[in-house]
């Protein structure tokens, strides 16, 4: 058996992240499965000068971006959904503050399934045409923007093709449902481009909201979408996407996202919204009260929790993943 | 007594009624999705649905979806894949039937803007847009890879541009067959569906001409909210009103209301 | 709820093949998951000069190009493993009556997914600089072979990079564990490429060793790795993979693999074999009772049984899935 | 009293002592999957091994698999994926440490043929061989990206080619820098382990040289079962006899006794 690569999260940001690494997360939608607390302590930790890579802008980046940790971004989608623009990353980008390329939700995932294989590029039949292929936010200068989706000659049928380039980000930060301490991984509702992320990323830490026993993969290895091989670290973070939601796990906070992007609006209630949930917690436990027991029990009460019976049998009780991670920190 | 249809209903209503019974379809997060299930409930039952993120086989329950990974949408798929999978194998490739797009702006030739609003064009040098909005998502790879797309906006003057600034996700560019030159597999906007009525696209040079108004709005409301010479198409007409059972249908799905607070 | 997809594999077989298709499957491992029941019924109906598209070639290819009904076939890997050469397609190639084109087992999956995406062709780190890219049984008389993996000039560093052909067969017969009436499959054990074959192929056809209740779907949406939508018909064929494994349900039948692969090193035992075991029963109770009951519990005590254990619950009686299929064969 | 060593078990031990703990490592079927079991058995606990199926975490039980979807190999895994993802993102991407792998033939400069023996050189027309062999299968993916290979072959006259009949898995090709010219990210064979020894490539030129010999051979045979004029490398020596654990190791995992038989 592999030792445990449980980690406490703010070990996780001490270890794995610098200022001006490209930084994968996001790696689901605006309103779902995504490392919001891994960006929590990125703040926390002072990082900042990031290159995001977020296939859809999530409240993660919505944060960082208004905090001005973040100064250039690449994105397929970079609203919140229903719950309207990201007033922070849009601060971020019309102040000029942040250089935001466009791509669109296609090419993300296809931009980290070329960085997972090592291509050199990853042909293109959407973008092309568009202002996405003209203009490059980290070419401003140049239009068309050649470089960014640029042109080759099918050998097939002699018709020119797009190109996209691949990513490779330094470190991609992946919400999952379940975990177990070697790193071996079960994501419950769409993955979204998380399993392009974790073979495109150098290193890969994992979120998850409950540790499992490695049975239980042995019981499901068809869901382990994310072997343990490609893993370096596992956080233990119930909650971890909130205010967004996680199927099986938890429903999105309605109140507290309008709450959030509310106050990513201005720089006041950005600074407001740091103190009271971003440097306000000391540990799990003070990240958990502050989204109060109330609180979390009516968003775990979710339509989807049924998703998640099957494998609540082998979730690991708190305290085994506290003597795991007790363990794996001195490793 | 019925609550009287908004406009936002009449205009989930004539999206829904582009899709026919037994289509492939990707519908996007809110309006979309609402038009995309309306038809299903309605008149396309065995419409085969799927969201940008690869979630198949399900219909939202306890209301509007607030996102296409909403547990509201994930709480009976029968299938869970990814974006790729969704965006890339079956709409890319050329497989879908239909999509649903929303715009912002929206031109003379159906090219969408859902990037940014800059205060006149933007110029050689890519400047920072007066306005930023949320990007292309998932609608640019609808935009060259489904069969047609239907559009859906709000009817109102700056929103519908001779040119958009930006475009976001391809309807026939300049227009003629100016897709032609970039390969797209799928065939371009079918209609743009607003709160005031239907344009649709000229077969020859793509321009999209008034196709239809609906019984609270007419021809010279349109053109009034419309920033560019709009034409009427030959054979345009009043759009059918709502039926009961269409209004009852796109009410079930619309189970919070969010189209009756428009 | 949509109607029932399932028909018989007899029916299936003459809905949706014909002689001269581009026919895929074999998208499993030689020894492992593959519609080889399918194989025996488009022999059984005649079907001929068929171009298999195969990842891998499987006891199916193997007795296919036997019998002489592959006229042109493309690999990954033409073998059985560790029980040997195939002697049905070495003597078909040997012989000059089939032309095998050569892959690699990464190359295959990679043509798959390029068709997939309709892709106008797929980088090439791998095959590149062999004969793999240099002979073309497609084209004998070309050497290096132009068009088989020609280069493009990779716009981003000016370096040559080779590029696949994708794949786009007319008709996958794809085997999986379970599928629902509607054509929603799991698979347990590697999916090897039957993902991408799924989305490349312009039909598929399932084979499914049990029919589950759509509940069973709903419950593991996860697993759904091959949705309905991308299939047209389901076939109900238990031990369909026999005398290979499938994954939770049975193993490999050691003593018939061999003997299978001796008989098909001559032409009188491929007679044999077609006389005892393609021609022979009428239907699946005769296909059952020829493997015999004895053989299949052996078969079926497998040490991967605890895999199916989640999911038997949702298994359909024979009864219902005989009233489905009536249903469907009408539809 | 132990049963003796043959030369397969031989093979097999010395090709698990080119096997680092910790490294992550891409095992064919049959010998290539003994040998890099027992290094796991023995002194590499924590290699991460993975099928080119994509099954990971995964140890054989009941006997030597059939093939890489044995159940055999399936009945313990961590996790199923596919062959894109164990050849592709694990593999052709660099990411792997080693991957052995077996050769019908191997030449000179390490390049192996698996595909077909033809009486003499193929010639311009590729025409049917005269044996047809099993193809290239994973082996061209893992000889393209593994950081190293080590290529099992028994060591016989007419599988050690001057130059194999066809380049199933590129080794250095021509020698010296020649696999510069394909972009290859992996580094190429860095053995050659054999029934009799074991071949590692000259620094500069590639070629393979006799790196070392068995109890049981030495130089003499071993030149005269390689089909070209093989040099002895500097520091050639015998290479130690396997360890009582080492044994012990191999034949648990051996447990159906199939390298015995050989």
């Amino acid at each position: 058996m592999a030792p445990s690569k449980l980690i406490p999260l703010a070990e996780a940001v001490r270890r794995f992240t610098w200022d001006g690494m490209q930084y994968a997360s996001g790696a689901a939608l605006p309103i779902g499965s995504d490392a919001v607390a891994f960006g929590r302590e990125l703040l926390r930790q002072g990082r900042r000068d990031l290159h995001a890579v977020f296939h859809c802008n999530s409240q993660q980046l919505n944060l960082l971006a208004a905090v001005g940790a973040v100064t250039r971004a690449e994105c397929g989608f970079s609203g919140l959904e229903v719950f309207g623009f990201a007033n922070g990353l849009r601060r971020a980008v019309e102040s000029g503050r942040l250089a935001l390329d466009d791509y669109s939700n296609l090419a993300m995932p296809l931009r980290l399934l070329g960085g997972a294989l090592n291509w050199p590029f990853v042909p293109a039949t959407v973008n092309v045409g568009s202002d996405i292929q003209d203009r490059s936010a980290f070419a401003p200068g140049e239009h068309p923007a050649r470089a960014k989706i640029p042109t080759v000659t099918d050998p097939f049928t002699g018709r020119p093709v797009g190109v996209f380039s691949p990513l490779k980000p330094d470190i991609a930060a992946i919400h999952v449902t379940l975990a177990d301490p070697q790193g071996n991984a079960i994501m419950l509702g769409t993955e979204w481009s998380r399993y392009e992320l974790s073979r495109a990323a150098k290193r890969v830490v994992l979120i998850a909201d409950a540790i499992v026993d490695t049975a239980c993969m042995r019981q499901f290895p068809n869901l382990v979408r994310i072997p343990d091989i490609v893993v370096e670290a596992v956080v233990h973070w119930p909650f971890a996407a909130w205010p967004q939601s996680s199927p099986g796990m938890y429903d999105v906070d309605e109140e507290h996202m309008r709450l959030m992007n509310k106050a990513l609006a201005t720089e006041e209630g950005t600074a407001q919204y740091r103190r009271d949930f971003v440097d306000s917690y000391d540990d799990l436990d003070g990240y958990l009260a502050l989204i109060g027991a109330e609180r979390r029990a009516a968003l775990a009460a979710t339509q989807t929790a049924f998703l998640l019976d099957p494998y609540r049998r082998w979730i690991l009780p708190a305290e085994d993943v506290a003597a795991l991670q007790a363990a794996g920190e001195t490793a | 007594m019925t609550q009287p249809c908004t406009r936002q209903e009449m205009m989930a209503i004539a999206t829904g009624r582009e899709i026919r019974d037994g289509e492939l379809a990707i519908f996007g997060v809110g309006l979309s999705m609402l038009a995309g299930f309306f038809a299903q409930a309605h008149h396309a039952p065995g419409v085969r649905s799927m969201t940008e993120g690869g979630v198949y086989g399900a219909t939202p329950v306890g209301g509007l979806p607030w996102g296409i990974e909403c547990n509201r949408i994930s709480a009976n798929a029968t299938s869970f894949t990814s974006a790729l999978d969704a965006l890339g194998c079956l709409v890319a490739s050329g497989r879908c039937d239909v999509g649903i797009i929303g715009a912002a702006q929206v031109d003379r030739f159906g090219n969408v803007n859902t990037t940014g609003i800059w205060d006149g064009p933007i110029g050689e040098t890519y400047r920072p847009p007066k306005t930023r909005l949320a990007g292309a998502g998932g609608a640019n790879d609808i935009a060259c890879g489904a069969k047609r797309t239907v559009i859906m906006a709000a009817h109102e003057r700056k929103r519908f541009a001779e040119r958009v600034d930006y475009i976001s996700s391809p309807g026939y560019l300049e227009g003629g067959d100016a897709r032609s030159r970039h390969g797209f597999v799928g065939g371009g906007p079918s209609a743009i569906v607003t709160t005031l009525g239907i344009l649709r696209p000229d077969p020859e040079t793509k321009e999209f001409l008034l196709d239809g108004w609906y019984a609270f709005s007419g021809v010279e409301e349109i053109r009034a909210n419309t920033g560019w010479d709009l034409k009427v198409a030959p054979g345009a007409g009043p759009i059918p009103e709502p039926t009961e059972s269409e209004l009852a249908a796109l009410r079930r799905v619309d189970e919070t209301g969010a189209l009756r607070k428009g």
